[in-house]
């Protein structure tokens, strides 16, 4: 693999010393990268590791204190992104940047429409939104806006647009996609490498941001390390072993605990919440449903199987128009999501954006308020004990901040997603539902927060966990739920509790 | 059609129900507007009256100008059109049938031949002057009339000037403000207000820092309105001149006497009030206040 | 082309070492700023006003109360001081109340006629009036947090229909009354100081204990921030948005018996007007969004009493009236651009350039 | 019917509504001529609102629109009058200034990260400042050439007449919809309206879009001046007080949303048309005393944006539904 990169050669891009400070925080210190063409380059650290930043600063979001980028052999400097993707460097960032209140083609397109009499073709445009994204392999109405569409589909369009050829602008010399597949399943995965092979024949040095190990090792050529925003090293793939990464990630090794027993398996243990022909207009049918009390229960499925709609439904945030539900007992009927949380049922969703995080808040408040909700406006939980809760979760979750006062928008992506889900656990409900909750969560905390997810349990906590790493899902679920196409298509569990069954249901549809 | 400026004070309220009544009085479909101290929303009314088809319109115009168009259409619509309280201008005299307007210039002569008049002005003295809102015709016109007088006046000169737009909280709190900076109001000998809201508001704020107002300070302003004549009565202010709110009456008869064929009104009728003293107010207060 | 920059396994104390040389708590947060900046506007100012008239620091003991110019200002801040604190948490949850100016006629006008009515005590018709002034919240909130109108519309309605009920109730006419208990609402004194002072002060803290001693601040500033996340979390935020509705309306009808004691009559055409714009400018001058999200009320009293300074310095001036919106849009202007942070930048790399050159010369 | 469109079917209809009930009423209402009337009588607002509607679009405001109507008519009327100057020269020289103008607040607002509503209504202060200062008094119009603008236009049947204004009104409705929908500069104003940051990472020209932007909508707000003078004849530094809150509730009522990303410039069009029907229907009740005209207006105001709003949820349910 190695010798595919002519090494002899000049870096196509060069970044050195590259330093960036925040308030209270020095985001980068010294930081390096070398970009060769056509070679897909992993840029790998923990959560906060400054690998976004780095990002952000090559192309022209963010100014950099000090060092230096070389294009070529040519010292650049770039005020804005316009400036970057002008000389040829297109940018996936992490959270979807895209406008959800224009429409898919448009998102596609933005800046470079095609036009006609010097105005815009919309036709022309829906037509070649349509092909661009059948090469993902997604037939979605182009001419809908972004925002009807869920986090998955975004993500692909933010790639697609990443890959679309730009009108007036160099041809893409580099493409940098930060963590573009947190969101996605096996398929979408696979379908994305395509794309990037065939960029990477065309000589595009890419940069590819991820926490997922196996896929640096499944499409990576080089890898550079990045720990506490400090360079740690650049690596060639074939030459590291899976240890040798993790070790220079997290500076320790990480002993691995993964495939343990799940939630202590109590046969026949009661179901806490019961769903029968439960259905909600088009999004979810009939469906069935049992969750057994103190015990994980994995969902597993494809894009758009309706994993989502069913957590929504289960919190009242969608209404049912047929079928019954009950929980610890009693017949339920929810409306709205406070009520939801007044029994005890919990969601931590999947859109941390705009449906988890409160931007301008700390950490401290974003962590205390679901549990202050819960209370009651009138019971105020004090600054000792929110500063306590915050604490435990920072250091528990090794949460990337100077302190709990932080705002959280100010955060990087996975640690975000930490303190969304250390609100939710801090409330201890007796249901949590969790839609994709270690989404861009690096590999060390990954494992604690398992640990913690499976500690809950023994408590007596009941848990509904979707997620697209199926690993994930068989790591701590009693029981695997697997929906296709909106409808409950098996439930999986004891001896059929494995990655290939799952998949095996998941395929069910095209066999 | 009758098309109104709004309904920004009591003045303009009475104005308002004068014109009602006296309609109602001689059997009159009267179509009222009122404008929110708008002009476009006046030009609008008026073009809706030429749609409707009434038979004459009135207009207390907002402001001077800004008339020529809507009166060319009126007139090409051969709709007849009164002008009253304030002026206008236009070129074309044969716009309108005639204007029934108020003097806001004499007004101001009146206040302050009245003022010059009095012995506390025969030394030195120092005038406060509150103004109506920037640039609204009463204000400029008063100011200038007051002013004009004030020239043949060598021992008086006015110290401070600012607006207090007409209202009397606006009185209130400019007046304190001023009587601070003049040294809590010593050496000022009188108040000219361009209208009694101001000064009404004023005479409270002079109060209020210990002066007494119409005896130590001289108070006039411009409107009679009937809270003011009571201030009078009570000694607290001295003098105000009458903007006379029935003006309903005479533009009626005008309008009637054209519809009858009598097309050769005076383009323009004064009207100025007459100015009122301590002396009546009493017994003006009780009449006013019935109405 | 390998290259490693540090050692792969480090000892736990030397990971949490490295961690503690990137990051240096307590820079988080810099309240100070917040406040040095519309502080450091309200002093120029009255610096300014010093100039102009000496004696405008002096206070005097007269009638049993202080008296002078600063209390002047304090005092004449009262209304739009009560409307800014009401303004403040409608802002904070994203929304904007343009009605509040009309609501102070109505409240004023139920005063008035009430008194004049005769029987009926102050506390009742205090009590009456801020009912009113809720009421009218009500509507606003209703129609913001339920039917889901945009606030700036919703509001609108308001403005314009209240201004007419506030003068249906007194049919036009200026209603005056005569009652010395009421006035002294307005113009009375105690301790020393102006009543409507303390009503500000009382209201301030009132609120202020309110919404930091219960969990009600942070909630609106969690809807403000994101309303849906805050639904998601179980906070009703409809409700949130009703009650700052509610807050605002009863702000205003307290700021709209303070005007009508003031002047012991009810205007109903130019009581409150434009007030509307004044809290707002007093509230952003304070630092808030208007895209909602955190608050401050006392930043916001500051900010009111820097557009009262700055309207008193205009009379104080002696320039001629015409001049009165020009200063006022340069002051305000100034004052906010002294809150962004590139313009402080670009001031201090002047003033530094400035004193480099002098070192040279 | 599509979902997109489905505010501006429904304000629309409301129109259409209003002026049933206008037309049912009054004998003299369901003429050309109020329908031309109503044209010509908001043109100014109309024109002033399609700039607003721009500037809503990018998320923010603008409340400088009716001082700078002022400003420009006054300064239109003193190079025409005193200074003799030929009012389209006064007009070449008035409309960049007032981009100038705009400019100015939209480079506060990108550099300084000010926010719009208080720029903007310092740039209001500011504008209105500078007329009062250029003349407190207002200032008559009298030019050969106003007279000749005033007598062109196409006449119409049933006493309807199409005048010079509301010629150039609709023809500048028409660039603006051309503009807004089917230009880059229009998906940039979009693109900032659905979220800055992310239009700015998109590689959207946020600060150029801005400051043209605001650049525009105040050379619109000038253009509106110059319409408003040639409808009065006559500059005054305290006329169009309060535009801005109309425009802003026309756009509003149009079905633009404040938060921004996402309305029409028709919508803007059929929100003028209803505020100003609201205002023709009251005119020609004429019993209505002043307060209880203000209530009205109020009333009908609030009755149009609940059933606006009550419609269109209806509506989306039941094709929710059956979707
Ligand atoms: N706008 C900001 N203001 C203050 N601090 C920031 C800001 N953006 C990032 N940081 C800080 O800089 C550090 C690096 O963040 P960055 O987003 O680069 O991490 P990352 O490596 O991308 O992490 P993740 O894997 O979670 O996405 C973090 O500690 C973060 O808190
Ligand atoms: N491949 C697709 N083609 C068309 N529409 C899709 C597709 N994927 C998702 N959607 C849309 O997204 C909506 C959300 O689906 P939902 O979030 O329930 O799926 P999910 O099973 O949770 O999957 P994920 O969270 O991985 O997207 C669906 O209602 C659908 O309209
Ligand atoms: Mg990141
Ligand atoms: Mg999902």
């Amino acid at each position: 693999m190695s010798d595919q990169i002519n090494t002899a050669a000049q870096p196509l891009l060069q970044l050195r010393q590259i330093n960036k400070n925040f308030p209270g925080v020095k985001a980068l210190q010294q930081a390096q990268l070398s970009l060769y063409a056509g070679e897909v380059h992993a840029l790998l650290g923990e959560n906060g590791a400054g690998k976004s930043t780095l990002v952000k600063v090559m192309t022209g979001v963010l100014q950099k204190d000090g060092g230096e980028l070389l294009l070529g052999s040519k010292a650049l400097s770039f005020a804005t992104p316009k400036d970057a993707q002008q000389v040829g460097i297109s940018t996936v960032y992490q959270e979807v940047n895209l406008l959800p209140n224009l429409s898919v083609a448009h998102n596609l397109f933005l800046g470079s429409e095609p036009k006609r009499f010097g105005l815009i073709d919309k036709k022309a445009m829906a037509h070649q939104a349509r092909q661009l994204l059948s090469t993902f392999g997604l037939d979605i109405n182009v001419t809908a806006p972004l925002s009807e569409f869920s986090v998955a589909v975004q993500q692909l369009v933010a790639i697609a647009r990443g890959v679309a050829p730009k009108r007036g602008a160099a041809c893409t010399k580099v493409l940098v996609l930060d963590e573009p597949t947190a969101s996605l399943d096996a398929d979408e995965v696979q379908t994305l490498f395509q794309v990037l092979r065939q960029l990477k024949q065309q000589g595009v040095a890419i940069v590819f941001i991820t926490h997922f190990l196996d896929q640096v090792y499944q499409i990576s050529d080089r890898i550079t390390v990045m720990r506490n925003g400090c360079f740690v090293g650049e690596y060639h793939t074939a030459s590291l072993n899976k240890a040798e990464l993790i070790a220079a990630m997290l500076g320790k090794e990480l002993c691995q605990q993964r495939h343990q027993t799940p939630c202590l398996v109590v046969e026949q243990s009661e179901s806490i919440l019961t769903a029968r022909q439960l259905s909600s207009g088009q999004s979810v049918q009939q469906l069935d449903l049992d969750l057994p009390a103190g015990q994980a229960v994995g969902l597993a499925g494809l894009l758009g199987s309706g994993r989502t709609e069913i957590c929504r439904l289960l919190f009242g945030l969608d209404q049912a128009d047929g079928g019954t539900l009950s929980f610890a007992g009693k017949a339920i009927k929810l409306s709205n999501p406070a009520q939801a949380i007044a029994l005890g049922i919990a969601l931590c969703p999947e859109d941390r954006k705009t449906q988890g995080m409160i931007a301008a808040l700390s950490i401290r408040e974003n962590i205390s308020l679901a549990l202050q909700a819960k209370q009651g406006w009138w019971r105020v939980l004090s600054k000792k004990k929110q500063q306590q809760l915050a604490d435990f979760y920072i250091e528990k979750l090794q949460i990337a901040t100077p302190d709990a006062e932080k705002p959280i928008g100010q955060l990087s992506g996975g640690n975000q997603q930490k303190v969304i889900l250390a609100r939710w656990l801090a409330v201890e409900p007796q249901l949590l539902l969790l839609d994709e909750p270690t989404r861009g969560i690096d590999i060390g905390a990954h494992a604690e927060i398992l640990q913690l997810i499976r500690q809950l349990c023994q408590q007596g906590m009941s848990l509904l966990v979707t997620s697209s790493e199926l690993e994930e899902l068989t790591a701590f679920s009693s029981k695997i739920v697997v929906m296709r196409d909106r409808k409950k298509v098996a439930e999986l569990s004891g001896e059929d509790l494995n990655s290939d069954r799952i998949m095996a249901a998941i395929a069910g549809a095209s066999v | 059609g009758f098309a109104q400026v709004g309904s920004e004070s009591g003045w303009r309220t009475s104005f308002s129900e004068s014109v009602k009544a006296e309609a109602k009085k001689r059997g009159i479909e009267l179509k009222f507007s009122d404008a929110q101290q708008k002009q476009e929303n006046q030009i609008k009314a008026v073009r809706s009256f030429i749609a409707q088809g009434v038979d004459a319109i009135i207009i207390a115009p907002v402001v001077e100008t800004g008339w020529t168009p809507v009166l060319r259409e009126a007139k090409r619509a051969r709709i007849p059109v009164v002008i009253v309280d304030r002026n206008v201008q236009v070129h074309d005299e044969s716009l309108f049938v005639t204007r029934i307007a108020s003097d806001f210039v004499e007004e101001g002569r009146k206040a302050a031949t009245w003022l010059m008049s009095q012995p506390q002005a025969q030394q030195q003295c120092n005038i406060i002057e509150l103004q109506g809102t920037v640039g609204a015709t009463a204000a400029i016109d008063r100011a200038k009339g007051f002013n004009e007088v004030l020239a043949k006046h060598p021992q008086a000169k006015i110290v401070r000037s600012q607006t207090a737009e007409f209202t009397r909280a606006k009185g209130k709190e400019v007046m304190e403000s001023l009587l601070k900076a003049e040294q809590g109001g010593k050496g000022i000998c009188a108040l000219w207000a361009h209208n009694d809201e101001m000064a009404l508001g004023a005479i409270q704020a002079i109060k209020e820092a210990g002066l007494k107002p119409g005896k130590e300070l001289l108070v006039v302003s411009v409107d009679a309105v009937p809270d003011y004549f009571k201030a009078m009565a009570d000694g607290d202010a001295n003098a105000t001149v009458e903007l006379n709110p029935h003006l309903g009456g005479p533009a009626f008869d005008v309008i009637e006497g054209y519809l009858k064929g009598k097309k050769d009104t005076e383009k323009l009728i004064r009207t100025t009030g007459d100015l009122f003293l301590q002396d009546t107010a009493a017994a003006e207060y009780e009449k006013r206040r019935l109405n | 082309m390998t290259s490693e920059a540090t050692v792969l396994n480090s000892t736990p104390e030397q990971l949490k070492a490295a961690r503690q040389a990137r990051y240096s708590p307590g820079q988080s947060a810099h309240q100070f700023s917040l406040y040095l900046y519309p502080l450091l506007a309200l002093a120029l100012l009255l610096l300014v006003n010093l100039l102009l008239d000496p004696q405008f620091f002096s206070l005097q003991w007269q009638d049993g109360r202080l008296y002078g110019p600063l209390i002047d200002i304090v005092n004449r801040s009262a209304p739009v001081a009560l409307l800014a604190i009401g303004m403040s948490l409608v802002i904070a949850t994203g929304g904007i109340d343009l009605s509040v100016g009309a609501v102070m006629a109505i409240c004023g006008a139920v005063c008035a006629n009430l008194l004049l009515l005769g029987d009926w005590s102050i506390p009742a018709v205090i009590g009456l009036a801020v009912l009113t002034g809720l009421a009218c919240g009500l509507v606003n909130g209703l129609m913001v947090s339920y039917l889901g109108i945009q606030p700036i519309v919703a509001t609108l309605v308001l403005m314009v229909a209240g201004r007419g009920v506030a003068q249906l109730l007194n049919q036009g006419q200026i209603v005056t009354f005569q009652n010395p208990d009421f006035a002294a609402l307005g113009s009375g004194s105690f301790l020393g100081l102006p009543v409507p002072v303390w009503l500000v002060l009382l209201a301030l803290l009132i609120m202020q204990l309110l919404l930091r001693r219960t969990a009600l601040g942070l909630f609106i500033e969690a809807v403000g921030c994101n309303a849906k996340a805050s639904r998601y979390l179980g906070i009703d935020d409809r409700g949130i948005k009703l009650t700052v509705y509610l807050l605002a309306g009863g702000c205003a009808a307290l700021a709209g018996i303070i005007a009508t004691a003031d002047i012991q009559g009810s205007d109903a055409n130019n009581a409150g007007l434009w007030l509307e714009l004044d809290a707002i400018l007093a509230v952003v001058i304070g630092g808030a969004a208007l895209t909602g999200g955190r608050f401050s009320l006392p930043r916001a009293v500051i900010g009111v009493l820097i557009i009262q300074a700055l309207s008193t310095t205009i009379v104080v001036s002696g320039l001629p009236a015409k001049f009165n919106l020009l200063i006022k849009a340069l002051v305000i202007l100034l004052v906010l651009m002294l809150q962004s942070e590139l313009f402080r930048h670009q001031l201090k790399s002047l003033f530094s350039f400035g004193k480099l050159r002098g070192g040279k010369v | 019917m599509s979902r997109t469109y489905l505010p501006l079917w429904i304000t629309f209809t409301l129109v259409l509504l209003m002026f049933g009930a206008g037309a049912s009423q009054f004998e003299g209402f369901a003429s050309l001529r109020v329908v031309t009337n109503l044209i010509s009588d908001n043109a100014f607002l109309l024109v002033t609102a399609l700039g607003m509607t721009l500037v809503i679009l990018s998320g923010g405001i603008d409340l400088s629109v009716g001082s700078v109507i002022a400003l420009s008519g006054v300064a239109a009327a003193l190079l025409i009058g005193p200074y003799q100057w030929h009012p389209l020269l006064a007009f070449a020289l008035i409309l960049p200034c007032a981009a100038l103008f705009g400019a100015g607040m939209g480079a506060l607002i990108q550099y300084y990260q000010l926010q719009p509503f208080i720029v903007t209504l310092a740039g209001m202060f500011l504008a209105r400042g500078v007329a009062t200062l250029l003349s407190e008094e207002s200032v008559a119009i009298e030019h050969p050439f106003y007279d000749a603008v005033a007598e062109f236009g196409l006449e119409l049947p049933d006493g309807g007449w199409l005048g010079a204004t509301s010629l150039l009104t609709i023809a500048l409705v028409l660039l603006m919809l051309v503009l807004t929908h089917y230009s880059r500069f229009g998906s940039y104003v979009y693109a900032l309206g659905g979220n800055s940051q992310s239009a700015q990472l998109m590689g959207v020209p946020v600060a150029r879009t801005t400051i043209l932007l605001y650049a525009a909508s105040s050379m619109l707000a000038a253009m509106a001046g110059i319409i408003f003078s040639f409808y009065t004849y006559s500059g005054y530094a305290l006329s169009a007080v309060g535009v801005e809150l109309d425009a802003i509730a026309a756009v509003v009522i149009g079905g633009t949303l404040l938060t921004g990303g996402s309305g029409f410039i028709i919508g803007t069009v059929l929100g003028v048309l209803l505020m100003g029907l609201i205002q023709t229907y009251i005119n020609f009740d004429g019993s209505l005393s002043s307060w209880w005209s203000k209530i009205v207006i109020g009333g009908l105001l609030f009755f149009f944006i609940a059933l606006q709003k009550l419609l269109s949820q209806q509506w989306r349910r039941k094709a929710g539904g059956q979707a």
